[in-house]
């Protein structure tokens, strides 16, 4: 009896490995090398998992359609994208610098993501001679630290703060403004520029917390200071959050301005229409022209959602490499005088890097929430 | 500081930390359930109440009320309150005895030490997590707007609305009904006996086996209900909604007297209360700081909670 | 009852017998031997990063920077063993006190704090361990007094409130964090800098000594009386008291040298990131702790090594997968199926259904990769393998719990070690 | 002040050294009240367990504490042990009032118990279960410990571990020394907790049923035991509900009924005491 259930068990085993074998041995094996050229990758550095996937998702699905674009023109020579998960947090950072340094076939690097990683890993791929794009690491020191490396295709939020403060005092003329923030370094940023910019103008502020859903407290300040308009620094879910229960509490007509973190379908998904209606972001991004008028389908035939923040951003960065790819420059060192020296249209704005790294287009529009989309309102600078 | 903020407003900072603390409340009484009969932590409850959080969205999704459908009517929307509770209710039932079944029993069985079960409701929880963030997304998913908040009364100045009265009573009603399951019926009596005295139950015949399984399906019914109290005030959820207010759910049954039914709920209303009344004086950044500090300061003067552990077997 | 009862002793008493012969066997080589294969294995251990051996070497990321946080997690294990495994205490904000050295380190040492004090590293690290041991300190003082499970709740909601402040603080450097934190010192023949931030292997073996003293100090300790003092408070408080034990006390000593260590892989992690932020330091950092020293087995230094082995680098390995590690996989299910299914013949009898049981979980185990590798084909870029490790982690979180429950190398050190020392001690006991 | 290695004790209080196997020096002079208790009372919300009970404990007798269930004889235990400090009344060791001192502070004073559902540390060897109470004694701390570089670290550990195989010898279970607690045969396990109490060098060593679940023949050998002790010069307080035993080997005895003293004196009065006969109504002599 009992010999044969164990052979039995035993054969259900065997089975299964054999069955595994069979169809595991094709997959998985490490990216080969082709010709002198080809093989070629790009890596994405950011989050794929944990609470800042969704953005960091939003960003690797932009590069992979540019790059998936790109093979399907040239499907002999194709480029890979590679992903390196940093889940958003400068922990692992510098090891998957290291990794992407080692591997020789990256010659370019869409990301960091994030300020707080990229303040991690720019200066070992800055040792490296790695050249990157990010579509999302707005942090203004980023800039300023002589790496030779770095490049954004957005604006860094020394632009954005001071548009979103002109555009309060000049276009809107509130003269009670509540500024929020989340207390991330990107949102933080923003509220500090806009307080000091806007003076007296701001009759009360509050800090709230990334991953809050409750802001009762905080609705109550707004309603009870009497602000017209209020100012949120931060990312779209808890600004959808914040939305809502502001609306819900009676708030309606206290107008939200806020930044490209909210610019997301994100944010009609936490607020609801009826409250996401006419809320203001900015963005130091210009609305895509017609010549990127597909970009939007292509995504959303591919990912089967629509873009989300920075999607565009990041097919805009990938393409910066993929041009230089194209126009022969397989080196690292080259295709790093290939991005310095980038000028082009693209998507969303024209490319074009200051020696700083920062892309020279500094203009920030205004975009406004209308009926669950994001309609371009003006250019405040 | 800002006393005169908290002076103004302090009638509506009650109301609003009432209705987030029955949501805690309900929360909590699976973390008390589960101890009460375990001495167990179930780290795996806050995903519990996320997948009733989730089941309320499609239930309503597959009835076909989307999030930007205008609200029907009141009948309509009793209604589909009522399904959509039931469904949340058994699916985070149903969630938290499969918890138990593959992450506590075998455990059991093996007379693991109690650290062990921590680890293993750990990995219960990072599974279903991921679970969700696979077959879901991991962006906020949105439920419609089903209760439009209409002011009701007021009280000193505060407004409150129809939502808030509907989750503060639901929950103190779901707690009486608990409460009185516990200590009136058969099944509840088993319940006692097992917390108070394990041994002692498995000789008088109550099968402890079924008595913890009944637990685990208590609290995750529970749970289901605070879930769509949940997704009624915030109108969003997402698949790592569970961990702060599984946190926060857990210290109110600690500040309650973690065991102690009643005091769950009394631990969800004034950590709610505490948390709004204290981010009025020192700013929303400061809200869970104010949340553990308050914790540790009633701790140290009470230290079993403030009701004490109900079923009151001391641990010499 | 008692037939039942002494059946189940019996089972576990074979079992154990049967899980202590490697130790046996260990023990029973001559000195010289043990002393050699000691002396291979830490050289090899030295030798990793250069080796790069290949089924172990992660795809995904730089292997050096892996064995780093490996090695962090390792100190880390070993400090909270002190509190959890030997003394008892139930501590789910160990983060807390990482993040007290990381950033004690930081505000102290780098050019870009608010305090400006610019203390060179080898300064910093003192510094990073005593206040870390003050905070524990600080935090055990009005607390352990309570019991074990509210006591995990104020130690979580620690870890929480020492995150915020960081968050909230300017002199912390708020949500932008503090760069430039300073490195150890040490030149190479060259010149150069030993310590730089391209190259981790200087930091992976400064981590390797730590890990070699923190050892030795803990051993130092568990032999000693405060180490039976520790586990005396763990067996029975009450007890402990009544024969003498000043419990507080010890309670207070246990709480601060963990801090301790804490502080100490905290400050190592802070110089090797040379940046800091509060991200680093979520709460449920402490729960992968925790989890280290349960799987490995709570009260085990070694146990806990190989539990933070596997909690820190599991992760990091799965971010891919490739022939190697499919290998490995099927490899160890058939072993692991067979070392099971002898185990169980010294256990009681098992009826017909736990073999058949026995037969799915292998199934589902052997088929678990396959269908992984078909993710992304069924749910786009969310399936992607990066995407599921920590699913799979999860999986494999609830599979050790089960499965070995006592942990991977169970605590039951003292009668094993002891049987050696009871060779040199009892003639002396009479003389 | 920099303590001096401890040279090696001698008399109960200080029991035999390290190793040295003296014979220990008998009290010298007998009688002489080591612990007073005076009008003891505990109240535990509404329920009065020890009611103003007042006895003494002479220099190097066996006291008996018996009574039926429920007597308060374990509340009285755990009163001298500083487990539940008194509601009213005070207790006197060696002159001095124990006050509200801390367990651990009484331990140190020269007070040790053994308890009525055998309370070892499980997973610790028999030997490392009486070093702990060995420990009780000693000062080594963190620092001293972790470095080993204090020599007052090698001499405590070299007196601990010599106590501690003493004791172990004292209750005749040297062959368990490195077995785990849980792991001992139930007489054994009860022998351990006598030795444990005896590592901490007690004058009174309080003892709580140690015969209970035993059988005639280990409990013939616990009482050669506590003679042996007694002989040796510790001054032992039993709790016992098998009259027999304690009739056999008690020098006086204290009943308690329902938290009051009903009685005091030699076992032979006390077998002739009406009260005593009646609060044991028809409880044969030797049921436990």
């Amino acid at each position: 009896m009992r010999t044969t259930r164990i052979f039995r068990s035993a054969a259900v085993l065997a089975v299964a490995v054999l069955a595994v074998a069979g169809c595991g041995g094709d997959d998985g094996a490490d990216s080969a090398k082709g010709g002198d050229t080809c093989g070629l990758s790009i890596a994405f550095f950011g989050a794929q998992t944990g609470d800042a996937a969704n953005l960091g998702i939003n960003i690797s699905n932009g590069a992979q359609l540019a790059v998936d674009q790109y093979n399907a023109k040239n499907a002999d020579c194709p480029v890979t994208l590679e992903k390196f998960d940093s889940q958003g947090s400068p922990d692992q950072a510098p090891a998957l610098a290291q990794r992407i340094i080692q591997k020789t076939t990256i010659v370019g690097v869409v990301g960091p993501t994030f300020s707080g990683e990229s303040k991690v890993a720019d200066p070992i791929f800055n040792e490296a001679g790695v050249p990157l794009v990010s579509a999302s690491a707005t942090g203004p020191a980023l800039s300023e630290q002589s790496w030779k490396v770095f490049h954004r295709v957005v604006g860094s939020d020394a632009v954005q703060g001071p548009a979103a403060a002109k555009y309060i005092r000049d276009t809107l003329k509130a003269e009670k403004v509540f500024v929020v923030d989340d207390a991330s370094e990107y949102g933080k940023e923003l509220a500090d520029i806009l307080k000091a910019e806007l003076g007296d103008a701001v009759v009360g502020s509050d800090t709230v917390q990334v991953k809050q859903t409750d802001f009762s407290a905080t609705v109550t300040r707004i309603k009870s200071s009497g602000a017209t308009v209020f100012y949120f620094g931060g990312y779209y879910p808890e600004a959808g959050l914040l939305r809502k229960q502001l609306t819900d509490a009676g708030g309606k007509d206290i107008l939200l301005v806020s930044d490209d973190g909210v610019r997301d379908a994100g944010y009609v998904e936490a607020a609801g229409a009826e409250a996401a209606e006419g809320t203001v972001v900015t963005c130091p991004c210009v609305p895509p022209d017609k010549a990127s008028g597909t970009f939007a389908a292509d995504y959303q035939k591919a990912f089967n959602t629509a873009p989300g923040t920075y999607s565009a951003e990041a097919y805009d960065a990938a393409t910066v490499f993929l041009d230089g790819i194209a126009a022969g420059k397989t080196t690292r060192a080259d295709l790093l005088t290939w991005v310095k020296s980038y000028n082009k249209q693209g998507i969303t704005k024209k490319v074009q890097f200051d020696p700083k790294g920062d892309v020279a287009d500094k203009t920030v529009w205004t975009y406004v929430f209308k009926n669950g989309e994001i309609v371009p309102d003006q250019p405040v600078q | 500081m800002n006393i005169d903020f908290l002076i103004d407003n302090f009638a509506d900072l009650s109301v609003t930390g009432l209705a987030q603390g029955a949501i805690y409340a309900l929360v909590a009484l699976g973390y008390t359930l589960v101890y009460g009969v375990l001495r167990l932590i179930n780290f795996a409850h806050s995903e519990v109440f996320v997948t009733g959080t989730f089941a309320t969205i499609l239930t309503l999704r597959g009835i076909g009320i989307g999030p930007d459908d205008p609200v029907p009517s009141l009948l309509m929307v009793l209604l589909t309150l009522v399904l959509a509770s039931i469904v949340a209710a058994l699916s985070s039932g149903a969630v938290a005895l499969l918890v138990e079944r593959v992450a506590y029993r075998p455990l059991r069985r093996r007379n693991a030490p109690p650290l062990v079960f921590l680890i293993s409701a750990v990995g219960a929880s990072l599974v279903l997590m991921e679970i969700y963030a696979l077959f879901l997304g991991r962006d906020n998913v949105r439920v419609g707007n089903l209760i439009k908040p209409r002011t009701q009364f007021t009280v000193f100045g505060a407004d409150v609305t129809n939502r808030q009265i509907l989750i503060v009573v639901s929950a103190v009603l779901m707690m009486v009904v608990l409460d009185s399951f516990i200590s009136r019926t058969r099944l509840g009596r088993g319940v006692r006996a097992v917390s108070q005295n394990p041994d002692a139950a498995a000789l008088m015949g109550v099968n402890k086996d079924r008595v913890i399984a009944l637990t685990f399906l208590l609290g995750g019914l529970m749970a289901g209900v605070a879930a769509v109290l949940y997704d009624l005030n915030f109108g969003v959820t997402k698949f790592s909604a569970g961990f702060l207010i599984g946190l926060k759910a857990f210290t109110a049954a600690v500040l309650g007297g973690i065991g102690n039914l009643r005091g769950a709920l009394l631990g969800g209303l004034l950590l709610g209360l505490a948390e709004n009344w204290g981010q009025a004086l020192l700013g929303s950044a400061w809200r869970d700081v104010i949340a553990f500090v308050f914790l540790i300061v009633v701790l140290m003067f009470r230290p079993t909670g403030i009701l004490g552990e109900s079923l009151g077997r001391a641990r010499v | 009852m008692t037939g039942f009862v002494d059946r189940l002793r019996l089972a576990d008493e074979q079992r154990a017998a049967f899980a202590a012969w490697p130790r046996r066997w260990w023990a029973g080589l001559p000195r010289p031997v043990r002393l050699g294969a000691l002396v291979a294995f830490a050289a090899f251990l030295v030798a990793l990063p250069i080796l790069q051996p290949p089924v172990l070497t992660t795809t995904g990321t730089d292997f050096t920077g892996v064995l780093f946080t490996v090695g962090v997690y390792c100190l880390c294990a070993l400090g909270l063993n002190i509190v959890v495994g030997l003394a008892g205490l139930l501590d789910l904000g160990y983060i807390g006190f990482f993040a007290v050295g990381a950033y004690s380190v930081a505000v102290f040492g780098s050019p870009q704090s608010k305090l400006a004090t610019e203390y060179p590293w080898l300064v910093c690290i003192p510094i990073a361990i005593a206040i870390s041991m003050v905070s524990g300190a600080i935090l055990g003082g009005p607390t352990l007094r309570l019991r074990g499970d509210y006591l995990a709740i104020v130690t979580l909601g620690f870890g929480e409130i020492v995150r915020l402040t960081a968050v909230n603080s300017e002199v912390l450097g708020a949500a932008a964090g503090i760069p430039e934190v300073p490195r150890p010192p040490g030149e190479r023949a060259d010149g150069t800098r030993l310590f730089t931030i391209v190259d981790v292997t200087p930091f992976y073996w400064l981590v390797l000594a730590l890990i070699f003293l923190v050892v030795l100090a803990g051993a130092n300790l568990e032999r000693s009386r405060v180490g039976r003092a520790w586990v005396a408070i763990r067996e029975d408080e009450d007890v402990a008291q009544l024969m003498g034990v000043p419990t507080f006390r010890f309670k207070l000593w246990a709480f601060a040298m963990g801090a301790a260590v804490g502080g100490l892989s905290g400050a190592l992690f802070a110089s090797r990131q040379t940046f800091i932020n509060p991200e680093s330091f979520p709460v449920q950092t402490s729960l992968m702790f925790l989890a280290a020293v349960v799987i490995g087995g709570a009260g085990n230094k070694f146990g806990v090594v190989l539990g933070a082995v596997i909690v820190a680098y599991l992760p990091e390995r799965l971010r891919s997968i490739d022939d190697g590690l499919l290998v490995v996989w099927y490899v160890s299910l058939v072993l692991g199926l067979a070392t099971y299914l002898l185990l169980r013949r010294r256990g009681p009898r098992d009826g017909p259904r736990t073999y058949l049981r026995l037969g799915v979980v292998a199934g589902i185990l052997a088929a678990l990769p396959p269908l992984l590798l078909a993710m992304p084909e069924v749910f786009g870029s969310r399936g992607e393998i990066g995407q599921l490790r920590y699913l799979m982690f999860g999986l494999a979180l609830i599979v050790m719990s089960v499965f070995r429950p006592q942990g991977l190398i169970p605590s039951r050190r003292r009668a094993i070690e002891l049987e050696d020392r009871a060779k040199e001690v009892e003639p002396g006991a009479t003389s | 002040m920099p303590r001096p290695e401890r040279p090696a004790p001698t008399g109960p209080e200080r029991p035999a050294g390290p190793g040295s196997g003296a014979p220990i020096r008998p009290t010298p002079d007998p009688g002489e009240p080591l612990l007073q208790i005076v009008d003891l009372t505990l109240r535990f919300g509404g329920v009065t367990a020890l009611d103003r009970v007042s006895f003494d404990i002479r220099r190097g007798e066996i006291l008996g504490l018996i009574g039926p269930n429920g007597a308060g004889k374990t509340t009285c235990f755990n009163a001298i042990t500083g487990v539940c400090p008194p509601t009213a009344g005070t207790i006197r060791f060696r002159g001095t009032s124990l006050g509200r001192r801390k367990k651990h502070q009484i331990t140190r004073l020269g007070i040790a118990r053994t308890f009525q559902n055998i309370r070892l540390f499980p997973e610790m060897t028999a030997l490392e279960n009486v070093m702990v109470g060995a420990d009780a004694h000693h000062r080594t701390s963190v620092p001293g410990a972790i470095f080993r570089l204090s020599p007052r670290h090698f001499a405590e550990e070299r007196v601990c571990r010599a106590i501690a195989m003493e004791m172990l010898d004292r209750v005749g279970i040297t062959e368990r020394a490195h077995q785990i607690a849980r792991n001992l045969p139930y007489g054994d396990q009860r022998r351990l907790e006598i030795a444990r109490a005896l590592a901490t060098r007690p004058a009174l060593l309080c003892l709580d049923e140690p015969a209970a679940g035993s059988n005639p023949a280990e409990k013939a050998s616990l009482l050669e035991l506590i003679r042996s002790l007694r002989d040796s010069g510790y001054t032992i307080l039993l709790i016992d509900h098998d009259m027999k035993l304690v009739m056999g080997v008690t020098d006086r005895i204290v009943v308690l009924e329902f938290g009051r003293k009903i009685a005091e004196g030699l076992p032979a009065e006390i077998r002739e005491n009406p009260a005593v006969v009646a609060a044991y109504l028809g409880v044969p002599d030797g049921s436990a």
